[in-house]
């Protein structure tokens, strides 16, 4: 079962318009894997009428705690952002597929602002379980205040390289600027952000034969797979368009397999 | 899970010559082929699943994005994608019959030949208990003109259907048309055995930052709740003007809103949307009906069909 | 109230041979008589009013419940209750008159001889700027049939009207059709110097605990942002199929909202609804668009009329 | 102007369902009349779309503050309850007409749950400008907790005389069974509250020739007389069906006016 009442244990504003809540919601907890995201109901009326997707940002199985990341946006993320703690959300998850399991010694992980939590959610599982991998973070977006998470990822001992376009903080420009030093077949790289930032990755990884999972964000109505509303473009032999589903074929895809 | 999913007393009814264990079905599209939401609905407890729309060939659909919110509603633009006649009866029929409950499938075609080559192949295979005929599809032949928009189109179309297959016809009508009765009637008169109503109803967004329609597609279908008093309205008109059941649909979330179609004339609901922003939509309507029933003291679902009082007291 | 309600630039367009200062208008049926909301609308400040519907006689409506609240919408059937053609040239259109804005009155009738006398009564008379002819009504010699859900009836009585009053000629479309192109052709070809849409979208509720209608009428039309898509594409269809101006309505709350009618091809815009969540909703249009177009650098609002992209990039 | 953006000053859970809220409003709470309504919008979504017209149940115009009184019904009025001192509603009023002034030196009050408002505020304002009439108050409710704002009029120095369905508090029956005392050319009865108590006391009054005001309830859209949606029912001469707006027109109506 995948539906669950949670409630908002802590909330937490972060910089800018970041925000971040932890739910209780102990078999969301124990499921999720890195990658997965939840449908979240922000209103009991039908304005808005469609649950929002929202990447795991943290699990804690034992403690029962999901955590979720979140960008101020719109109306749905304006109305989550009014929750307070004792109030319950309705959540469905986890859903999507997580992160393949990699081979690659050296794990790069790449993006910015709110592609940031499956990455972290990645990088906090892969510390607690193969400690002896060398994870690295390249996090971009427009000025500092996108920078979200970096003290969690420097908790855990993990170094944040940082590029803005504002030049606020880190490199001035853009995250792919900083690509180039992580390429290569002894390197897996897992990349989340905006579109045209997974286009240039991908473009990077290809080219240098670099293996490399992008997590996709699409419109989604359901998260389930039963609207087929989430279509992304992939790569296929002889058909003229071929579509897979964000929700249940993704989030996560290979990077060679989307079509941007 | 609901426990017990035998059938629930009172609640059973007959439809189209099919027997629903109860009168709560899944909506074409909005369930995909009934394996999706294995986690979150035990099958058992539905009068039945009414599957996406199939094509005798795969489709792949319309670009993204295909759908947008609305005020209390959502446009969609999906394509019919779909798997085509034969992965799914290879692929996923088998799993709808492991359950007991009945299996509807949706089909579509761009000709009255693709029409005929789907029924015929779904005809006679085990497992499928009618054919929904979603006619909202434009007849590429006539000019891309909707068989569900004229009359004889739709006449015609269902007279074929009816010779090419042993199993009972829904036919499921658009509602942008001008006078839905007259369609429904067109459809009782070529051999239909139930009509259902209402498919999506015609809309477009548009973006004023980027000037363009929200859908990649333009337009697209509207459904929730915003469509819900039209969707009543064409079931009560049509319910009045045909002696065949009707099937009603559009924006039904809570027991209350199935509720209003049942009176309106509807013999069975089906939940579409709905299910998107729960999951367990259809078998929690399933318990909410049993429960109003009960509470109620009515002794049979069937006591409601029809029931709107509209003269004056 | 807004201080200065002069001419803004960039706003003013010209619609149906007359020219309003800028592309809002209060829908007809949700701002009464102009005078109503003097407290909260400089009626200066306004592109232009279109009264509530006039009849050749008054008429005292549908008994109560009259509105029902639905998702993101309401449905009403007030039943056309207006003070007749004599009672509105005396009592109402003088102060209408007083201000500087366009005013257009909605009329209505239930025979053709009805209709004409009312275009007639109002041919000539000082102060009024147009007529918005509502083709909803039934037409009660043809047995029921709404002018304005047959293209023959809608062309004669269009045809007629055009003879009978000197004034401008606004069709306001039925969306209960299938085809509203073919609809807004033929009020073109009859004469028509405009075309407005939508009316509201013919609806049902019904109350499970009486099992009767929540109005009293039984069917009812629905209105608010609940069939905005709906409007906007009938709009996009209709300013794409004739060379008349359209009049763009139908859920309309925000500056967004008013800019997808406006880029789907309407030369200016109605507030209905929203006047009842927001007095002020009219006025605070005005100065919503000149905020726009001011923020995005466009010389005049008319640069955006139909101006949606629709092909691919 | 009669647009008010009003910030909420106090709320308080009275008897039951019933709830106030005292709302910080100086324009409104100068031009208030007994008898008028404000038309408040609960949400700031599409759903619920309309506004939701309450009664003014007392306004204080050197204090500028407004305050309502009401009942949850449903989703609007569970908004409603939901909002917490500090936070901003938007309110239209005031609206329809007063109750009038009337010659009688005593007034009958009379009404019971969400009619009660109306009355407490004509109450406590013929006894701050014209103390020397006599006031009266005659309430009615299924149960005792119906029996809203019984103190507040108790403060004012006038008595109430209950009557509960349930007989949990003063009679065992209906209001109007104490009605008959108050009847006669020397009072004057005022009354709100539900259709079928309305139509009671009118025929009592107008049976005893009594001056009577009723203040009647009907769906709104607008509140404004725009939308014309709010008919009354009234008698005419002549014509087969008449109607007036309670918005506008009314609330208040002479009760010989209304056809039940
Ligand atoms: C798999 C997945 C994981 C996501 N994870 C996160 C996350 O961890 N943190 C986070 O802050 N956001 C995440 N998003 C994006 C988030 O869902 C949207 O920001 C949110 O739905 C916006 O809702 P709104 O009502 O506030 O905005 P709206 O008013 O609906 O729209 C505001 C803006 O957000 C964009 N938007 C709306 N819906 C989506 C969507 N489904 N996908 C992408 N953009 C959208 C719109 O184009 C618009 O520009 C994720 C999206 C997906 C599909
Ligand atoms: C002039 C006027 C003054 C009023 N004053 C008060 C007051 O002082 N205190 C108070 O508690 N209530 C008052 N009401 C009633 C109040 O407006 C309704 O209770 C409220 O609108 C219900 O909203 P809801 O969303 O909670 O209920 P809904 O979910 O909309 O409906 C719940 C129930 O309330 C009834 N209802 C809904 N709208 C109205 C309406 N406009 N009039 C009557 N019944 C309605 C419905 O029939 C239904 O039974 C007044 C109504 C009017 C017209
Ligand atoms: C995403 C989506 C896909 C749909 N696909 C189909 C389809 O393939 N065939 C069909 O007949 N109807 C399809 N429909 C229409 C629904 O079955 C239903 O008629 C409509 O959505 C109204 O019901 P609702 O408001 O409960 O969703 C689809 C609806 C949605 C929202
Ligand atoms: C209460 C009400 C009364 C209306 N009366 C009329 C009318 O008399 N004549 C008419 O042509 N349209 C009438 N309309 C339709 C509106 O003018 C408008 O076309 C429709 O409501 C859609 O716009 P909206 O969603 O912005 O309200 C009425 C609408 C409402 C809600
Ligand atoms: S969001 Fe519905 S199928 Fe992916
Ligand atoms: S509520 Fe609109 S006219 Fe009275």
């Amino acid at each position: 079962m995948r539906t669950h009442r949670a409630e908002i244990r802590e909330r937490r504003d972060r910089t800018g318009p970041y925000r971040s809540l932890v739910l209780d919601a102990p078999a969301l907890a124990e499921a999720a894997r890195p990658g997965q995201f939840v449908m979240i109901r922000v209103s009991d009326t039908t304005d808005p009428l469609l649950r929002r997707p929202f990447s795991l940002f943290r699990a804690d199985g034992p403690a029962g705690t999901a955590e979720i990341l979140f960008r101020i946006m719109g109306r749905g993320t304006s109305m989550l952002d009014r929750l307070q703690p004792g109030e319950k959300v309705d959540v469905v998850g986890p859903l999507g597929k997580p992160f393949p399991s990699l081979p690659m010694d050296e794990i790069v992980l790449v993006g910015g602002g709110v592609g940031i939590p499956p990455l972290f959610f990645y990088a906090e599982w892969i510390r607690g379980r193969e400690p002896a991998r060398n994870v690295h973070v390249l996090m971009g977006g427009r000025t500092k205040g996108d920078l979200v998470a970096r003290e969690e990822f420097e908790r855990l001992g993990i170094e944040v390289q940082a590029a803005t376009d504002d030049g606020s903080a880190g490199h001035a420009g853009v995250v792919t600027d900083l690509l180039r030093p992580f390429l290569g077949p002894s390197h897996a790289i897992l990349a989340c952000g905006p579109a045209p930032m997974l286009k240039a990755v991908s473009e990077m990884a290809t080219k240098s034969k670099t293996k490399c999972c992008v997590s996709v964000e699409e419109r989604m109505a359901c998260g389930l797979g039963v609207c087929m509303g989430c279509a992304v473009p992939v790569r296929s032999e002889g058909e003229a368009r071929s579509y897979r589903l964000a929700c249940t074929d993704g989030p996560v895809f290979d990077a060679e397999e989307v079509l941007w | 899970m609901t426990p017990n999913p035998d059938h629930l007393p009172g609640l059973d009814v007959d439809f189209a010559g099919i027997r629903l264990k109860n009168p709560v079905l899944a909506a074409s599209g909005t369930f995909g082929y009934g394996s999706e939401l294995s986690q979150e609905v035990d099958l058992n407890t539905l009068g039945g699943v009414i599957t996406k729309g199939i094509s005798l060939r795969p489709r792949s659909g319309n670009p993204p994005p295909r759908i947008v919110e609305t005020p209390s509603g959502m446009l969609n633009a999906i394509g019919l994608q779909n798997v085509g006649l034969e992965a799914f009866l290879k692929d996923k029929l088998p799993y709808l019959r492991g359950f007991d409950t009945r299996v509807i499938v949706n089909i579509f075609g761009e000709s009255v030949d693709e029409y005929r080559a789907v029924a015929a192949g779904l005809s006679g295979v085990e497992g499928v208990d009618a054919l929904e005929v979603n006619v909202s599809c434009p007849n590429v032949k006539a000019g891309g003109i909707e068989f569900g928009t004229d009359v004889n189109q739709l006449k015609a179309l269902i007279s074929i259907l009816k010779e090419s297959t042993d199993k009972p016809l829904i036919v499921k009508l658009s509602p942008n048309v001008g006078r839905i009765a007259d369609f429904a009637r067109a459809a009782e008169e070529a051999g239909a055995d139930g009509i259902s109503l209402i498919n999506t109803v015609i809309g477009m967004s548009i973006d004023p930052r980027t000037r363009r329609p929200r859908l990649a597609n333009g337009t697209g279908g509207l459904s929730g709740p915003a469509i819900r008093p039209i969707a009543v309205r064409m079931v009560w008109e049509t319910a009045r003007a045909v002696k065949i059941p009707v099937l009603g649909m559009g924006g039904i979330l809570t027991v209350e809103d199935a509720l209003e179609f049942i009176l309106a004339g509807a013999s069975a609901v089906a939940v579409g949307t709905a299910t998107f922003v729960n999951p367990r939509a259809a078998p929690d309507l399933v318990e909410g009906l049993r429960q109003f029933i009960a509470r109620e003291n009515i002794p049979h679902v069937s006591r409601l069909i029809g029931g709107v009082i509209t003269g004056n007291a």
